[in-house]
């Protein structure tokens, strides 16, 4: 297998590259929590990819079986849980940056840590 | 009845939670929590006896039998931790809440002990369960109510360390979960048990050696190792003490579960510590932490910060002992996180009380409060004297195993450092101390202590500290042997 | 340095009863240096059964003790608030 | 019943009772404890052991022996006359500190196992600080702080030693120990610093002076001689302290013939009294360890009367500056009196218990070939016959007369006083009572005739000599200052050098600064303010920072898989 064939994996590492760039690098909170997100995207991607068998179909079992190859089920279903994660952790974000809005008025990390440091 | 345990240790949480929502009045909903978390503690103590009397438990939920299905499996290990957690929650759980630390009004009370509830089902499943996805999500149903229960702390910057605790919780999160992918990858299960068997073969694989950074990365972060442990000291100080006080006693500990779990039953001894030598880098990391923490700790003003940092500090102790890698080490690590986890749990609890009385964690509004507050600020002492590893109390008995673990293995320097730090725990203390026995008030404060519903939690978990520094069969007798569990025949 | 003080036995102080006093004391230095003569000795070193041998053993002691503490002195005075 | 009270507890119990007590109740019950506590001594039966487990070791906290028991008595005998001594204080906090400090060293006198003396000997540390503190200056403050830390720090090594020494041998117990490991050497290190070996004494001449009236009487008593009953049970024998007895004895005479406050001197004379014993520990023979028993016990007893007379003399006219005093015999006789006996005692007079104890350990270090020992030994001896016995008296009640005047020492501190006389007295004239209670059977009579010559004419030519150098105007004249000694390694030099650092790092952060290096930069302000709560290992980092930190640890992660 070149390194070409592993395609997949270089999605999934640029996804994750630039979801923790974002992270690190954006002091908008809501853009935190979008990096936060693509982040969290490029690893379902990533188990999602995994799953696939070549030349497997959807594991669904045909009327009265037959010699069919299948797709891994189960990490799609354990993604399942995991986008529930993201969007619960998504939606708690958003939420409180609400709140900090309403309490600083302003959602810029670097702004926010400053009035933090003048109220010391 | 008994053989379904194991579920209902975390089931009755978990559907206590909506329940809560269901019947809103706060006084009620308080009676039915505490009697909820009462169960647990008395789950816990039951799967424990049965643990120790007849060995491993191993439940199948839903009757899907493992590998396939989600296993529970309690051994000696994770039955002591579960008895942790379900103890801190117990006290915590009964411990008054006071309105001015909590940003929401008293009739919407309710949603607190549902998150708490949450919190509390998360951290159970997390140790009971026997399934690497299982742990993934129950982390995340635990951190998710954690961020929102730092939240609710009434000062703003509550919101800003509860948004910080989200995100750096979310990638500890997520890279947990890469690593669980990757294992899964490789082995096509997710059974603990099932992994340690199918993972040997495929050891030397980059894919392994990937999945092992990103577990280890991903659990330091939920654990607070340094230095990833950055969420930590604002999370606790500006979320409620209450919260404060259950999360440090509960939350870090359970991640160090976790590591613990994952580094011996499932990579092995041999590929962690032979291997990977882990303790390379581990090991510098836990005593820089410890000094960093202390050090940092002793120039905090506000009291609640002073303890965050105290507790880097001391979970710098706990993964020293794992670094360790020896019996006395480990038994070192897994009763720190006990005695650990009742010091600091008490102490948040004592700043609770304190703040039923002063306005301010300030340490210097604590002035004078020796004389105003007796019995709460005997607590601080009492606490803090098992910070610093007085003998006769927790802290000395989790320092001798750590320091006869570094002797153990001939790191003298590391033993030094263990003493060393507790001269500075030393300091910190002292500084509190100072500042509420020996300053010089004009007029002597009116005796004003915290109301019997504070003090009584406060003190059985302060209680508790001096009763297994001197009891320790229960401590350090079931970490030994859980510790030699771990380490089967490879130490 | 501040103010000094003649010690043990100042000029100043020196009355009739100093007087007095330091005359008995010479008187019994040599009572007991000539009793010396006469007491039956079993030190352990030989310069021990000397007669006068503590006596003068005293003598030299205190003063080599003066002289040496007199030149510690030297290197270790300093003001009395050296510290604040 | 009452033997099955570990000693010692009766008087830290007490002493947590006291608060509660009001009035004259409060005063009964403060001079009953130390009575009790003897009474409870006296029924102690010999050879008594209690012992416990903990955790899996057997601690062994009571074990009575008649070494523990010597110093036991006279630790009584000094806690009933400091308490009396104290007696018209009106601060709770210095009597139950007294009492716990008390308590607590007795209760090490008989800890048979090494993490009971740990508990013991931090509680001994912890309980004496209040003694200082209680003056409740900015000096005694900062002493107090100064003396913390060096007693803790003997603690830690203390613990560490018996870690070490655990591991090597698997045994907690404590008994003979010997300079045979690391761990012993610590331990060995963490007596010394009690017992004020050279280089190790800075925290004592520091601090006693700084102390209370009353404090300093307390102090005196219990921290070193605890040191020295240490070291009697665990280094009996070993060579080396003969030499580092030798050193204390002598450099300490030098201190004190210069020192101008007179309780420093008392202080720099105790050490020099300790060196005596720590020879006799070191020769190691019975006799010689029947000398240091005989001379801590007769040491504390004149020890303290002398600080007491100065106590009464500071609390009468508020200083002990010899420059600044004299003529006091006429204002406070009793007090003059009564130091003349401690004087006396101090000088191995005749008849007096300094005679009866030292010559014992002379005796020892003579019989065992140390010769040049016992010839520093004797010059230090006429060394306390000036300093001790002459300035001290002198100076304060006799001396040119500075216009002082003043009341009479309190009844209390008469009475403590006269106390501790009668007893030196009594020492001094049956020695029996004292050589019953000795370890080892005693076969030793000072009063022979040629000891008592012998004796009496170091004492008057020394007396003479003291004339002869004023004099001549060769005798080291009391005046006004400080004189520096190791103590100045942390009071000054320390600070001196952290600032020093502290100005070149600030220096190479502008040189660096100029230069632009931001990466060095960054580190110079790391190690700077770091921990401050704006520090940046005390305050928090953004989020993105710590995500950069996780990124980084997972790669060294991945590289240590790799490498």
């Amino acid at each position: 297998m070149n390194i070409l064939g592993l395609w997949n994996y270089w999605i999934v590492i640029a996804l994750m590259m630039i979801g923790l760039y974002i992270l690190i690098a954006r002091e908008n909170l809501v853009k935190k929590v979008m990096g936060l997100n693509i982040f969290q995207v490029s690893v379902i991607m990533f188990w999602v990819s995994i799953a696939k068998v070549r030349g497997g179909t959807a594991p669904i079992v045909p009327e009265g079986g037959g010699d069919v190859i299948y797709s891994n089920p189960l990490p799609h279903v354990l993604m399942l849980t995991a986008i529930v994660v993201g969007v619960a952790t998504t939606g708690l974000g958003l939420a409180l940056i609400v709140r900090i809005h309403e309490a600083y008025g302003s959602i810029e990390e670097d702004q926010v840590r400053e009035m933090d440091r003048a109220e010391e | 009845m008994t053989e379904h345990l194991p579920a209902l240790q975390t089931a009755l949480p978990l559907l206590a939670a909506p329940v809560c929502v269901l019947l809103r009045r706060a006084a009620l909903v308080r009676v039915f929590a505490v009697l909820v978390t009462w169960s647990c503690l008395a789950i816990a103590l039951s799967l424990l006896q049965e643990v120790l009397g007849h060995g491993e438990i191993s439940y199948a939920l839903g009757g899907w039998v493992a590998p396939l299905g989600i296993e529970y499996r309690v051994d000696i290990l994770n039955a002591y931790v579960l008895v942790l957690v379900a103890t801190i929650a117990s006290v915590v759980i009964a411990f008054p809440l006071a309105g001015r630390e909590l940003r929401i009004p008293k009739e919407r009370f309710f949603l607190f002990y549902a998150l708490f509830l949450l919190c509390l089902a998360g951290l159970l499943g997390i140790t009971i369960t026997g399934d690497l996805f299982n742990i993934f999500v129950f982390l995340e149903i635990s951190s998710l109510s954690a961020y929102a229960l730092i939240g609710l702390g009434r000062d703003r910057r509550a919101l800003t360390a509860g948004f910080s605790y989200l995100v750096m919780g979310t990638i500890g999160g997520t890279f947990i979960l890469i690593g669980i992918g990757l294992v899964y990858q490789m082995t096509g299960t997710l059974n603990i048990v099932d992994l340690s068997q199918r993972l040997p073969p495929v050891l030397g694989t980059r894919t392994v050696w990937m999945a092992f950074a990103f577990l280890v990365v991903g659990t330091s972060i939920k654990l607070a190792a340094f230095p990833l442990h950055q969420w930590l000291p604002n999370a606790y100080t500006y979320g409620p003490s209450v919260v404060a006080s259950f999360l440090s006693a509960t939350a870090t500990k359970v991640a160090y579960y976790v590591l613990v779990r994952l580094l011996f039953t499932v990579f092995g001894f041999a590929f962690v510590f032979e291997r990977v030598q882990l303790s390379a880098l581990l090991l510098p990391l836990s005593l820089i932490a410890m000094v960093v923490g202390s050090l940092a700790a002793i120039y905090q003003t506000n009291i609640k910060r002073l303890l965050a940092y105290s507790s880097i500090a001391q979970i710098g102790y706990m993964t020293l002992g794992l670094s360790l890698a020896n019996l006395d080490g480990l038994t070192g690590g897994l009763v720190h996180l006990f005695n650990h986890g009742l010091i600091k749990g008490g102490l948040f609890l004592v700043v609770a009380c304190a703040l039923s009385r002063v306005e301010s964690p300030r340490i210097e509004s604590l002035r004078g409060l020796g004389k105003r507050m007796p019995w709460t600020m005997a607590a601080f002492v009492v606490g803090g004297l098992g910070l610093i590893g007085i003998p006769g109390t927790v802290g000395f008995v989790s320092k001798w195993y750590l320091v006869l673990g570094a002797l153990d293995q001939g790191l003298y320097f590391v033993a030094f450092m263990v003493l060393a730090s507790s001269l500075l725990a030393v300091v910190y203390v002292w500084r509190v101390i100072e500042v509420m026995y020996f300053s010089d008030e004009e007029r002597a404060p009116e005796r004003d202590d915290a109301p019997l519903s504070m003090l009584l939690p406060t003190w059985v978990l302060i209680g508790a500290t001096i009763y297994f520094g001197l009891d320790t069969e229960l401590t350090a007798g079931v970490a030994e042997q859980a510790a030699a569990y771990l380490l089967g025949g490879a130490s | 340095m501040s103010q000094e003080k003649p010690s043990v036995s100042g000029g100043q102080a020196d009355g009739a009863a100093m007087r007095r006093g330091l005359r008995l004391l010479g008187l019994i230095c040599a009572v007991l240096f000539v009793a010396d003569f006469f007491v039956e000795k079993h030190g352990h070193h030989a310069w021990e059964n000397l007669p006068g041998a503590y006596g003068f053993f005293g003598l030299l002691a205190c003063g080599v003790l003066a002289l040496v503490a007199s030149l510690l002195r030297k290197f270790v005075e300093r003001d009395e608030d050296y510290y604040d | 019943m009452i033997e099955a009270i570990p000693p010692g507890m009766i008087l830290i119990l007490g002493a947590l009772i006291l608060p509660f007590l009001g009035g004259a109740l409060q005063r009964v019950w403060l001079v009953l404890l130390p009575v009790l506590g003897f009474v409870q001594l006296t029924l102690l039966p010999e050879g008594l052991a209690q012992s416990f487990e903990f955790f899996g070791y057997g601690l062994n906290p009571v074990r009575v022996d008649s070494l523990s028991l010597v110093f036991a008595y006279v630790f009584y005998l000094a806690a009933f006359l400091s308490v009396v001594y104290a007696l018209h204080l009106r601060d709770t906090v210095q009597w139950v500190s007294g009492l716990v400090y008390a308590g607590s060293a007795i209760g090490a006198l008989f800890a048979g196992d090494l993490i009971s003396l740990f508990v013991y000997w931090e509680i001994t540390a912890l309980a004496s600080l209040f003694q200082i503190w209680a003056r409740r200056t900015e000096a005694a403050y900062r002493a107090g702080l100064r003396y913390l830390v060096i007693q803790v720090s003997s603690g830690v090594l203390l613990l560490a030693g018996t870690i070490l020494h655990f591991a090597d041998t698997g045994s907690l117990e404590f008994g003979a120990l010997g300079l045979v490991s690391v761990g012993t050497t610590l331990i060995f290190l963490a007596f010394g610093i009690k017992a004020a070996f050279p280089l190790l004494h800075g925290w004592l001449e520091d601090a006693y002076p700084e102390a209370t009236v009353t404090g300093a009487v307390f102090l005196s008593a219990f921290t070193t001689k605890l040191a020295i009953y240490a070291l009697a049970r665990g280094f009996a024998g070993t060579e080396i302290l003969v030499p580092i007895g030798a050193v204390m004895a002598a450099f300490a005479t030098f201190y004190a013939l210069i020192e101008n406050d007179l309780r420093r001197l008392l202080a720099y004379s105790l050490i020099s009294q300790l060196g005596f014993m720590v020879v006799g520990i070191g020769v190691g023979s019975e006799m010689a360890l029947n000398g240091t028993a005989a001379h801590a016990f007769a040491s504390v007893l004149y020890k303290g009367l002398l600080f007491m007379a100065m106590g009464a003399v500071l609390y009468r006219t508020g200083t002990t500056r010899s420059s600044e005093l004299g003529g006091l015999y006429g204002s406070m006789p009793w007090t003059a009196l009564l130091c003349l006996v401690g004087s006396a005692s101090i000088a191995a007079l005749p008849l007096f218990s300094g005679f009866i104890s030292k010559s014992m350990i002379l005796t020892a270090a003579a019989e065992n070939h140390y010769s040049l020992t016992y010839t520093v030994l004797l010059a230090a001896s006429a060394g306390a016959v000036l300093h001790s016995g002459i300035r001290i008296s002198y100076d304060t009640f006799f001396g040119p007369d500075r216009g002082i005047r003043c009341d009479e020492a309190p009844r209390n501190m008469r009475f403590a006083m006269g106390g501790a006389a009668l007893l030196c007295f009594a020492l001094g004239v049956a020695p029996n009572l004292l050589y019953e209670l000795l370890p080892y059977p005693v076969n030793y009579q000072p009063y022979t005739f040629s000891h008592v010559a012998d004796q009496l004419q170091l004492i008057a030519f020394s007396v003479a000599a003291a004339v002869l150098l004023v004099r001549l105007g060769l005798y080291p004249k009391a005046r006004s200052a400080r004189n520096l000694d190791i103590d100045w390694l942390y009071r000054s030099l320390l600070p001196g050098l952290v600032q020093f650092a502290g100005r070149q790092l600030a220096r190479l952060k502008s040189a660096i600064e100029s230069r632009a290096l931001m990466g060095l930069q960054s580190a110079v302000r790391y190690v700077q303010g770091h921990h401050a709560p704006t520090g940046v290992l005390g305050d928090p980092w953004s989020i993105g920072a710590t995500a950069l930190w996780a990124a980084l640890l997972l790669v060294a992660y991945l590289l240590m898989a790799y490498l």
